[in-house]
């Protein structure tokens, strides 16, 4: 008679039992954000469409604090979902050889994070540019 | 009891057991092969080799060179035939290997890269960073995964050969999960269960080398040959007995003294030069660089560690690029394990044992006396290490005396019937009976730790680096006391599934057993050759009455019985082992001498 | 030894999508929710008029400002949806279909909401 | 034993099928010393302290992959964990996460021995060579694209910090895939079409989701993650670009 019994552990709330776990739920949920923003763009871009009366209505509602308070929060979070997904950037693509030596995954990251800095700064001036 | 009838069964999963394995597949894909291991195949402890394995490679040598090395380095004890079939054979099995994906080592062009090994007259060890051995079995088990006749039993322990009508026909094992026995029929059975190198205290070994192969032939009559040769390894790591490779002095390491001496110029290996230069110094054979460390702290020039005394492994000057491109593992395990980083500070290190020289008697071809027994690997005693093994030697051994293994038990295999299962499945029953007697018997009181401790220790402290008739007879005792007491085991887990302890006690008795044969061999041998050096009168090598292999039979209830087989020489008369400066006067006057 | 059964997985599909979201949302999304949702409402740093009506009906009209706008909204949604739906797996609601229809279903309408928009509005 | 000898609390998570409906603590108290790993101090426990701990481990210096433990909750090697980095707090000893506990310290690894026996971990030679012609030749840079991967330990460290295989066992996870990967990158092989099916499959890299833990616990650094996510991009390829050159991995 075979006496083998083996045991399985539940996975119940494995993402609180570990830091790392904690963090990666955290940048996880940056994409409720991502969403809620996507969905306050996709309305003005309704509310464009229905005319100038429509689309400043929704413009004035951006000014209500509580909108105000939510992108600030937005903000922060897809900031951070900027830095996590730059961090996880060198384990997700092919080694870079530069003159013989794999880059290194600080280099990876930071050159990702350079080029989001770029682009940011480039979107504002054009913005900026365009709205004068 | 399950029983499963197969061709041929390999006991052991190592470097040995997975080459004989895929010999027997390529030799002829019908027949079934069981491959039996106590641990997942890659848990071998041919994982844990660091430096290489030789083979010649480089057009200013030649097999001459590997064969003179190698009998000189075992100081003339070696079967010289096998010798030859062995060097003859290396770099083809490590090409072999190189096209099943072995990742080797490369020069600039693509070629395998060859580095200096100890005892070795040119650089022919290949080398795969300091994973060599890692990289050798990982490549053997997953390359056999290509071979659907590999039946692997994985986790099954075996606890005994079935022996009849005179010869082996099958083995019984157990399942670990489970605790149930399995009977593996087979018309060959080969042996590669690996060294014994832990029935001493301080080792490189890892837990599963237990000699339990050795111990399993032996009882069944096979004798064991020249079991009194075991190696000392010179630089390891004090207190855990890990291994800094030899490869750490091949790159070009110093050992210096407590006075940053490097004291091996004092015993005949010298001169000192800054760079490595083969078969001088650091790169002499691992007999005598242990036997310098013993002298030296004879004369109080050591340094006084946490667990004995040590002396100093200098791989600063290589600097740090170097050692983390071809010693990697080395730099962490210093790292890691003794917190001293080997670019900035020298790394303290002892000998430790490390190798098993002899093991079961088998002729050129892998045949044991034994009809339809084979052996390979570190657990046989083929006749190429003699008294004192070459570094990077024994890597190749188990490819090519694996292979012949494998071929060898596939055509025995076919050249004879099955046997009847029915009594053979009688015989396992009784072995049942008897294995799970020790587990479930009560009342004893001794503790197997407390057993396995004290053999350890007075392994040590008689079949040490110097040996004296005194203490080799009282560890003769102690040994007979052991297994003595043995009898009176206490297990406290009685269970099935996973039960280790009942391992661990088996074990214990396949090393008790092995020891034996090591101490009453060692003490026979009224001589000093190779890694058996005595200080009580037998200071020097004895080829009128020693220039023989020493044969320990199983003697059920008693001492071993010793007695001598004689040594095939072909064309290397015994002379002087000479290293150094030495060494190479002595090679010119052979040279002379010869034409 | 190969098992025999295998699946093709369509995952690529969303998986690219998750891809292209999070990367335009890691390089641009910190900057445009700070453009739409602080700067403009708050009136600072940029001229008050920035998203006045007339200018984004330009923008809107514009074949590039079509196909940014319409990036935009439509993979935020997908990068979105694929890692909601996955972290409801990790938190152990094994919604299977529902929530996969429930998650994607929503990037979907968007993505088509969007894309009515953009034309409505015209060129 | 000296008088100053210090003693560390070592909490272990018990399980024995034959007595146990499910696992439970048991606190030990083991003199220790700076040197000793977490594995010696678990060896005590069973020479000394209670026989019937079972534990597998053989090698002791970070190589043969079989002494993994969870640690006070992380993913480790118990050879080269050290006692003295827990002191004076008790240190917790468990089996590793995500795999059934056959009993103990043991995991039940089965499942991972059949990945890795499905990715078919050797070389299909691009071009067959005899041993007449002798080795074939690689560069050190050839050598370098899957060094790194060909180091995996068979530890499964890695797959006790990934939550995706604990949610799913069928999810061919990093390890396996780290090896498959090494044999695809080999300049030696020509098999890569036929892997490529598994990684497509629905048990392949898509069940990932880059927590990446599996690459911090890896003590051999072959960072698995890599492996997993790279071939990500090339099951994506495969399966958009099947249409334009069928003779490609899609079968
Ligand atoms: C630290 C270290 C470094 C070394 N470095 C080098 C080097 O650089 N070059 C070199 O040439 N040599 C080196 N050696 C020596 C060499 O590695 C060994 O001699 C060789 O690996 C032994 O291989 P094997 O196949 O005979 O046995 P192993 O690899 O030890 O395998 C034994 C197998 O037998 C199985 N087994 C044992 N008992 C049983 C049982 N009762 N039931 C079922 N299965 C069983 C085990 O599970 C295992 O699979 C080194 C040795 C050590 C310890
Ligand atoms: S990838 Fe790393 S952690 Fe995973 S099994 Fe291999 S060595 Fe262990
Ligand atoms: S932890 Fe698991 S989810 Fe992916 S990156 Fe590693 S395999
Ligand atoms: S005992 Fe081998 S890896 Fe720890």
């Amino acid at each position: 008679m075979n006496k083998r019994r083996p045991y399985v552990r539940s996975m119940d709330g494995w993402w609180k039992k570990n830091p790392f776990f904690v963090e990666y739920m955290i940048h996880e949920a940056t994409a409720l954000f991502v969403a809620a923003y996507a969905g306050i763009l996709l309305f003005g871009l309704l509310r464009l469409s229905q005319g100038e009366a429509a689309w400043n209505e929704w413009l004035m509602a951006l000014k209500n604090p509580w909108y105000i308070g939510f992108h600030l929060l937005a903000l922060v979070a897809i900031s951070y979902h900027t830095y996590t997904w730059f961090k996880i950037m060198p384990r997700t693509m092919p080694p870079v050889i530069v003159g013989g030596q794999r880059l290194s995954a600080w280099a990876i990251t930071g050159s990702g994070l350079a080029v989001a800095a770029a682009a940011s700064a480039a979107l504002l001036g054009l913005v900026w540019g365009m709205a004068r | 009891m399950e029983t499963y009838k197969a061709d041929v069964v390999i006991v052991g999963g190592g470097g040995a057991g997975l080459r004989a394995a895929i010999a027997v597949a390529e030799t002829d894909p019908t027949l079934r092969i069981a491959l039996v291991s106590k641990v997942y195949p890659m848990r071998s402890h041919t994982v844990a080799a660091e430096g290489g394995s030789a083979g010649v490679k480089q057009a200013t040598d030649s097999l001459e060179y590997h064969f003179n090395d190698t009998v000189h380095g075992g100081d003339w004890l070696c079967e010289q035939d096998v010798v030859d079939y062995f060097v003859a054979h290396c770099t083809e099995e490590l090409t072999q290997l190189e096209h099943w994906g072995c990742p080797w080592s490369r020069t600039p062009d693509g070629h395998v890269n060859v580095r200096a090994f100890g005892g070795m007259k040119i650089e022919r060890t290949w080398f795969a960073a300091d994973k060599t051995g890692f990289h050798m079995l990982h490549t053997l088990f997953q390359t056999s995964i290509k071979y659907p006749s590999i039946k692997r039993f994985d986790e099954h322990f075996c606890v005994d050969l079935i022996v009849e009508e005179g010869r082996v026909q099958g083995v019984v094992a157990i399942e670990i999960a489970s605790g149930e026995l399995t009977l593996v029929e087979a018309r060959s059975v080969v042996i590669a269960t690996g060294g014994a190198g832990r029935v001493f205290r301080e080792n490189t070994n890892g837990g599963v080398v237990t000699g339990d192969g050795m111990a399993l032939a032996y009882r069944h009559g096979v004798p064991l040959r020249d079991m009194e040769f075991v190696q000392y390894h010179p630089t390891c790591m004090p207190g855990t007995g890990l291994l800094f490779t030899e490869a750490c002095r091949g790159e070009g390491g110093f050992l210096v003294n407590k006075d940053g001496y490097r004291y091996l110029q004092d015993y005949g290996l010298g001169p000192a030069e800054p760079t490595p230069r083969n078969k001088a110094m650091e790169l002499g054979p691992r007999d005598r660089l242990s036997q310098a460390f013993w002298y030296e702290q004879q004369k109080g020039r050591t340094i006084e560690g946490l667990h004995g005394s040590v002396v100093h492994l200098d791989l600063r000057h290589l600097g740090e690029e170097k050692l983390r491109e071809r010693l990697p593992q080395i730099y962490e395990l210093a790292e890691q394990f003794m917190g001293v980083d080997p670019a900035r500070a020298p790394i303290p290190v002892r000998p430790a044992v490390h190798y098993t020289m002899g093991g079961i008697l088998v002729d050129g071809r892998c045949a044991a006396p034994l009809p339809g027994l084979y052996a390979a690997g570190e657990c046989s005693s083929v006749g190429i290490h003699g008294a004192n093994r070459l570094g990077s030697n024994s890597l190749s051994e188990l490819l090519v005396f694996g292979k012949v293994a494998g071929v060898e038990a596939a055509r025995f295999a076919k050249s004879v019937a099955p046997g009847n299962s029915a009594s053979l499945l009688k015989q396992a029953q009784a072995v049942e009976q008897r294995i799970s007697g020790l587990k479930t018997k009560t009342g004893g009181s001794e503790r197997i730790a407390t057993l396995r401790k004290e053999m350890a220790q007075t392994m040590e402290d008689g079949c040490g680096i110097y040996r004296l008739a005194e203490t080799m007879q009282k560890t003769c005792d102690k040994l007979d006391e052991l297994k003595a007491r043995f009898k009176n085991v206490n297990l406290e887990d009685k269970s099935s599934v996973w039960n280790t302890e009942w391992l661990l006690a088996i074990e214990l008795e396949y090393q008790l057993d092995v020891a034996q044969a090591m101490a009453y061999s060692a003490i026979n041998r009224r001589e000093s050759r190779g890694a058996h050096q005595r200080l009580d009168g037998f200071e020097a090598r004895d080829d009128i009455n020693f220039l023989q292999h020493s044969q320990a039979h199983y003697v059920a209830g008693a001492a071993p019985r010793i007695d001598y087989g004689p040594v095939k020489i072909t064309k290397s008369q015994p002379g002087t082992r000479a290293y150094g400066a030495a060494g190479e006067k002595a090679e010119q006057e052979r040279k002379a001498s010869n034409v | 030894m190969k098992p025999t059964t295998l699946k093709r997985s369509n995952a690529p599909i969303f998986w690219a999508l998750f891809g292209a979201g999070g990367m335009l949302s890691a390089l641009l999304g910190p900057m445009l929710v700070f453009i739409t949702g602080i700067a403009v409402p708050l009136g600072v740093v940029l001229p008050p008029d920035t998203m006045s009506y007339p200018h984004m009906l330009a923008f809107a009209k514009n074949f590039i400002g079509k196909g940014f706008i319409f990036a935009i909204i439509a993979l935020f949604l997908w990068h979105a949806a694929h890692r909601i739906f996955h972290s409801l797996h990790d938190i152990g609601i094994h919604a299977g279909t529902g929530a996969k229809l429930l998650c994607y279903g929503t990037a979907m309408v968007g993505t088509l909401i969007a894309a009515y928009a953009l034309l409505a509005i015209g060129f | 034993m000296s008088e100053n000898q210090k003693v560390i609390e070592i909490e272990v998570l018990r399980y024995h099928p034959e007595k146990d409906k499910e696992p439970h603590k048991q606190v030990f108290e083991v003199p220790f010393t700076d040197d000793m790993s977490v594995l010696q101090g678990v060896q005590y426990i069973k020479d000394y302290l209670d026989g019937s701990l079972s534990f597998r481990w053989s090698c002791r210096m970070a190589i043969c992959g079989s002494c993994g433990m969870m640690i006070n909750g992380e993913p480790s090697l118990s050879c080269q964990t050290f006692l003295r980095d827990y002191y004076p707090a008790r240190v917790r000893v468990e089996a590793l996460s995500h795999f059934p506990i056959e009993r103990d310290l043991v995991i039940n690894m089965e499942g991972f021995i059949e990945k890795l026996e499905s990715i078919q971990p050797y070389i299909i030679p691009k071009e067959p060579r005899t041993l007449a012609q002798g080795e074939y030749l690689q560069t050190p840079e050839q050598l370098n694209a899957y060094e790194q991967f060909s180091s995996c330990i068979n530890c499964l460290l890695c797959y006790a910090a990934c939550p995706q295989f604990g949610l799913n066992s069928s999810f061919i996870g990093p390890a396996a895939t780290a090896l498959l990967h090494r044999y695809n990158v080999d300049s030696r092989d020509g098999g890569k079409a036929e892997r490529m099916e598994l990684i497509n499959s629905e048990e392949g890299v898509f069940n990932c989701t880059a927590v990446g833990y599996c690459s911090e616990v890896c003590p051999k650094h072959v960072d698995p993650a890599n492996a997993v996510n790279q071939n990500k991009t090339n099951a994506a390829a495969d399966y958009f670009l099947r249409f334009l050159a069928p003779k490609g991995g899609a079968k």
